[in-house]
């Protein structure tokens, strides 16, 4: 990369089912939270990029309302209307391009507005799918969990045990929305049946949502923090739709880790990245993620589960915080997936520290992960 | 910074109802075209961005199902969204996607079908912007007699009707003025095979002869609803001078944010702005896009200008926000011919907003008929001089999103 | 109209609901029910923001230009000046219609009589208002006209409480 | 946490629902009014011979132009990629909806055809789904040239 990049502060709300708070407000809180976590002050910000939807926020133009509160008054603004992510994405691009030096990214849903499971049945092809009406993110997501798992012999214990290792994760998470320090693999296997394999357990809760972080160049990141987290590496992929593409694989999200890989010179994911954060909106999609960021071969995502070796002690651990099935505020959940690698680099997780120098995060958006984005940190 | 040139642009024909195509279709021929102009095959393009306002089609994050068809699939897809400026910010993500170094070749693309809703123009996007704002007034007991007044300026156009008082007000611009804005634009769409309202030969008394909406607007001063598409390949300096005899260089953009302009903020609460057409914004966005363009006089040195003009007072009042014009004193230049395609800048030859309108592509559009001028393809809309710089803007949401991009025939 | 016109064949359409009203729950802060409750004793809440010191009317709880939340709130005066005005086409019986009710018909409104809406910069706010401006004829109006609110006889702590206003008897 | 302003929670008082209908071009037209023939219609890639099914005018995958004269017609058989039984149904509003009996959708790629299709299942219990398994249309009494005159996919007998 031309220029350095780094995350030098972050915000995050807790996560719960309902935060009873106005929109105005929760972007507020954790927009000035991220801007005094860098210690600086909106002088000295350049660019507010912000990501919401306007169905996800009911409100067409969604960031209409909300300029002021995430204090992008008179500032060069954008909106990213998908995971907050893909906002950090577009930043770095303002910040590489030597137009912007500091940039403030905001990512926000309230779940309790609108159903986001509804949402996502209008995302389909108006023409075809829609008009039988039953494909959802879930209906969908069933039915790529039984292709994955009928082809590599994936047991509904295995990917239980995903569930499992996130949510007891998430309990340390102070700012996680669903805690269950004491999950055993029966509760999940036993928790309501959505559809076939799908359960409540092992697809994300709906939640109410929102985070910010502070990027700088890299001259200005070394006057403001002694903690910079470098972003090294980003890769970027859209999947075809749903029909015309294979439903066993996150082929992206194979792109988008080949690119970041690339980008940051990692030759071997496994050994060279401390630490993982994704988004697995659904725990069989873990085990995708797994052979797609090129940890295991094809098929073998339910032997890192069962070793134990993406567990908080593992050799590579996966989801410390708890991931997208500890709290998923649709489009805050790729951009926690950043604040939580940085707050690892930085030795700030307290309660779930896992001692790490170069981190890996990733967000998704769309049906059945159809659109993946990666990024490599790491610290000074 | 990479120096970043548009190297190619595509269309498709806009109108009220293209129930022709689908709208898979409709984005994917405006992406063609542009590829086509451009003479870039698809696999050779690294990134995309794109953009249209969801809630007015109805389909959610549309670019996942429409991929596809415009070749993004297996591609980076940005999707951008902010209101009525979306087609302008679209066009800025893929210059930033180039510029940071990231990407060598970048499609922007921003459309619009408001035919596929069922409430006619676009009452169904325009209603849900403040409808949460609505209720909660509806909520706190307000008069029906207020809702009255609010919607008889509303259905004429909201923010702008006050807009346009204030700056006839502050200008001592006349309804008349009005009417030669809005005859000029669509006698110049007239000349643009892609716009919608095209009325050869309409003079300024054709539209006095429409009916009153509210003071000062006329149905003759409104913009069309419409559907289209429309695309722009970006690449970086060596391949554009390679690929391309007169690529449009972007040398300088902004997009400021303003306070929301109308009248009521989050939960219809109050807001800061006493003159509407004030456009501190649009103001601060000029600032910023010259200097990055190293244009100093802009009344001098910009040749022509493509204004984001649903209502035609805005093409005065943005006229003068760029600099192009005194302060005031847009509406005397309007008189004395120096907006038509001979005058000192030609402003619109497009037809620009006002005769075409479909939100996300509009202001994609204007950026897009600064660089078809540059390079020589606006065909018979083509001012008869050679043109150095030219401006670009877009307003959006309560036009609190402003984008002013400077193009230019040399990257220097 | 003498638009140009072109021919284009028509493909079949298929079709799909958004129920708005029914997916959705909006939130808001309870900053305009404080404020309709202050119209009740005929007071005009605003914000004041201890950053710049603007007062926005009705109160908001955060200052986009200072970035902070402000809890302070005052009173403004109820006497204040037109800043801008808009005058409605005459209003006609089954044409104009306001979310499915003919005002004509409610009686709100005489057949063919113009509507007035104004912004009112009340005394004390740095934000205007939209209200309808009563009790003169549209030729009348111009910006800068000193105004007075008209308050509802019964008021109820409802925004219909502050009704409207009408030029200052001096 | 600074205080939080308490929050009103506002819901529309009168029934709000917008409407959309979309054109579907050309391609998709026939591919819907040829179901009136109970005949299922793809579109075969010129260039790279990928499959399409519903047609379409631009191969997606080497973006070659795909015309009418491309238009192949498809046995209505296929293989069952996918299954899952549902236990709950989306409403119109975002609730779940309790299933009192639970409905099998399926992923199907229909013979000749690359793209899969996503379907209800019928005439079949859904412990006897099974990967790979041969399903069929099952066509409406009455096809009228619309996408409903597709009911469901069902095992193919013997």
């Amino acid at each position: 990369m031309a220029r350095g990049v780094a995350v030098v502060g972050y915000s995050q709300s807790c996560h719960q089912q309902d935060m009873q708070m106005t929109r105005e407000d929760m972007i507020f809180e954790v927009a000035k939270g991220a801007l005094r976590n860098a210690g600086i002050s909106r002088e000295d910000v350049g660019t507010v990029i912000t990501a919401s939807t306007d169905f996800l926020d009911a409100r067409t133009i969604s960031n209409l309302y909300t300029s002021m509160a995430v204090g992008a008054y008179l500032k060069d603004e954008s909106k990213v209307e998908e995971d907050g992510a893909f906002a950090v994405y577009y930043a770095l691009m303002r910040i590489l391009s030597d137009v912007h030096d500091i940039a403030l990214v905001e990512a926000h849903t309230q779940g309790s507005v609108v159903n986001p499971h509804l949402v996502s049945s209008y995302t389909v092809d108006p023409l075809f799918e829609r008009q039988y009406g039953f494909l959802n993110d879930i209906s969908a997501a069933a039915l790529q969990a039984r292709v994955y798992m009928n082809k590599y012999g994936v047991s509904e214990e295995q990917v239980a045990r995903v569930a499992v290792k996130n949510l007891v994760n998430a309990a340390d998470n102070p700012n996680a929305h669903r805690k269950m320090p004491d999950l055993t693999v029966e509760e999940v296997l036993n928790s309501k049946l959505y559809y076939d394999p799908i359960r409540e357990l092992t697809m994300s809760p709906v939640s109410d949502g929102a985070c910010a972080v502070v990027l700088a160049c890299e001259e200005k990141a070394k006057e403001i923090t002694d903690k910079p987290v470098w972003i090294e590496g980003v890769g970027s992929c859209q999947d075809a739709y749903i029909r015309d593409r294979s439903l066993y694989e996150l082929d992206s999200l194979q792109k988008a880790a080949q690119d970041a890989y690339e980008m940051a010179g990692v030759s071997d994911p496994f050994a060279q990245i401390d630490v993982f954060e994704v988004s697995e909106k659904f725990a069989h999609e873990e085990l995708m993620i797994y052979e797609a960021l090129g940890l295991c071969r094809e098929g073998k995502g339910k032997a890192l589960v069962e070793k134990g070796m993406t567990g908080k002690d593992g050799e590579i651990p996966v989801n410390p915080s708890g991931g997208a099935l500890g709290a998923d505020p649709v489009c805050a959940t790729g951009l926690i997936r950043v604040i939580e690698t940085a707050k690892q680099i930085r030795g700030e997780a307290n309660g779930y520290q896992i001692p790490a120098y170069r981190a890996l995060a990733h967000g998704q958006f769309g049906i059945c992960a159809q659109k993946n984005i990666v990024f490599i940190l790491r610290g000074e | 910074m990479r120096n970043v040139a548009i190297i190619g642009c595509g269309q498709t024909k806009h109108s009220g109802r293209r129930r022709d195509v689908n709208l898979a279709e409709m984005v994917g021929d405006a992406v063609w075209n542009a590829l086509e102009d451009a003479q870039v095959s698809p696999l050779e393009v690294d990134a995309f961005a794109v953009g249209n306002m969801q809630g007015f089609g109805g389909v959610a994050q549309p670019e996942q199902w429409l991929g596809d068809w415009i070749g993004a699939s297996g591609k980076p897809v940005l999707r951008i969204t902010t209101g009525g400026s979306t087609g302008g910010s679209v066009a800025h993500g893929a210059f930033y996607a180039v510029a940071s170094g990231l990407y060598d070749i970048a499609v922007a693309t921003a459309w619009e079908k408001h035919s596929d809703s069922k409430e006619p123009g676009a009452t169904t996007g325009l209603g849900h912007v403040g409808l949460g704002n609505m209720l909660n007034l509806v909520n706190c007991g307000v008069g029906f007699k207020h809702l009255l007044s609010m919607f008889v300026v509303g259905a004429a156009a909201g923010v702008a009707c006050y807009q346009a008082m204030y700056y006839m007000h502050r200008s001592g611009c006349r309804v008349e003025h009005l009417d030669m804005v809005a005859a000029k634009d669509r006698r110049n769409a007239a000349k643009n095979k892609y716009a919608h309202l095209q009325w050869p030969g309409c003079t300024p008394e054709d539209i006095a002869k429409t009916e009153w909406i509210a003071y000062p607007f006329r149905y003759g001063h409104i913009c069309p609803a419409s559907d289209g598409a429309s695309a722009m390949v970006l690449a970086r300096e060596d391949i554009a001078k390679k690929r391309c005899k007169k690529p449009a260089w972007v040398k300088g953009l902004a997009a400021y944010s303003d306070e929301e302009n109308q009248i009521m903020s989050e939960g219809a609460g109050g807001i800061g702005i006493l003159d509407a057409s004030q456009q501190i914004g649009a103001t601060m966005s000029a600032i910023k896009a010259y200097k990055m363009a190293g244009i100093n006089d802009p009344q001098k040195e910009i040749d022509l200008a493509e204004i984001y003009q649903p209502f035609p007072s805005q093409e005065l009042l943005f006229a003068e926000r760029l600099g192009l014009f005194d302060e005031g004193k847009a509406w005397q230049a309007l008189e004395k011919g120096e907006m038509d395609i001979n005058g000192r800048i030609p402003c619109d030859l497009s037809g620009g907003v006002n005769a075409t309108n479909a939100i996300g592509s509009s202001a994609l559009q204007r950026i897009l008929e600064c660089a078809l001028q540059i390079m020589g393809k606006a065909e018979e809309h083509q001012v008869p001089k050679e043109v150095h710089n030219a401006v670009a803007h877009g307003w959006g949401g309560a036009t609190n999103y402003i984008t002013v991009t400077v193009l230019g025939d040399s990257p220097y | 109209m003498p638009y140009v016109k072109e021919q284009r064949k028509e493909t079949m359409s298929v079709e799909a609901d958004w129920d708005v009203g029914g997916s959705t729950t909006w939130k808001h802060s309870t900053l305009l029910q404080e404020y309709a409750y202050g119209l009740k004793v005929k007071k005009i809440i605003g914000s004041l923001c201890p950053g710049c010191g603007k007062v926005i009317v009705p109160p908001r709880n955060i200052c986009g230009r200072c970035h902070r939340k402000m809890d302070e709130r005052v009173v403004v005066s109820d006497i204040g000046s037109v800043t801008c005005f808009v005058i409605s086409a005459p209003v006609i019986k089954g044409k104009t219609r306001v979310m499915g009710m003919d005002p004509v018909e409610m009686g709100l409104v005489t057949e063919g009589e113009r509507v007035i809406s104004v912004y009112v910069k009340f005394d004390g706010a740095d934000s205007n208002i939209d209200t309808e401006l009563i009790g003169v004829n549209p030729e009348e109006v111009h910006v800068g006209m000193r105004v007075k609110a008209v308050w509802a006889k019964e008021p109820q702590g409802k925004l219909s409480d502050l009704e409207a206003v009408e030029p200052l008897k001096d | 946490m600074s205080s939080q302003s308490e929050i009103v929670l506002t819901r529309a008082p009168v029934p709000l629902v917008f409407g959309f209908q979309w054109s579907v071009g050309e391609m998709m037209e026939k591919f819907i009014k040829t179901l009136a023939d109970k005949k299922i219609l793809g579109a075969k890639c010129p260039q790279c011979g990928y499959v399409y099914v519903p047609p379409r005018r631009r191969c997606g995958k080497c973006y070659a132009k795909v015309g009418e004269e491309n238009l192949t017609e498809l046995s209505g058989k296929g293989t069952l990629l996918s299954y899952t039984t549902a236990y709950v149904e989306l409403d119109g509003v975002g609730n779940f909806r309790e299933l009192d009996k639970p409905k099998a959708i399926g992923a199907i790629k229909l013979e000749g055809a690359d793209s899969t299709i996503f379907m209800p299942l019928g005439e079949v219990k859904p412990g006897d789904l099974k990967e790979g398994m041969k399903v069929e249309v099952a066509w409406r009494e009455k096809t009228e040239g619309e996408l409903d005159d597709i009911e469901y996919f069902r095992p193919v007998k013997g």
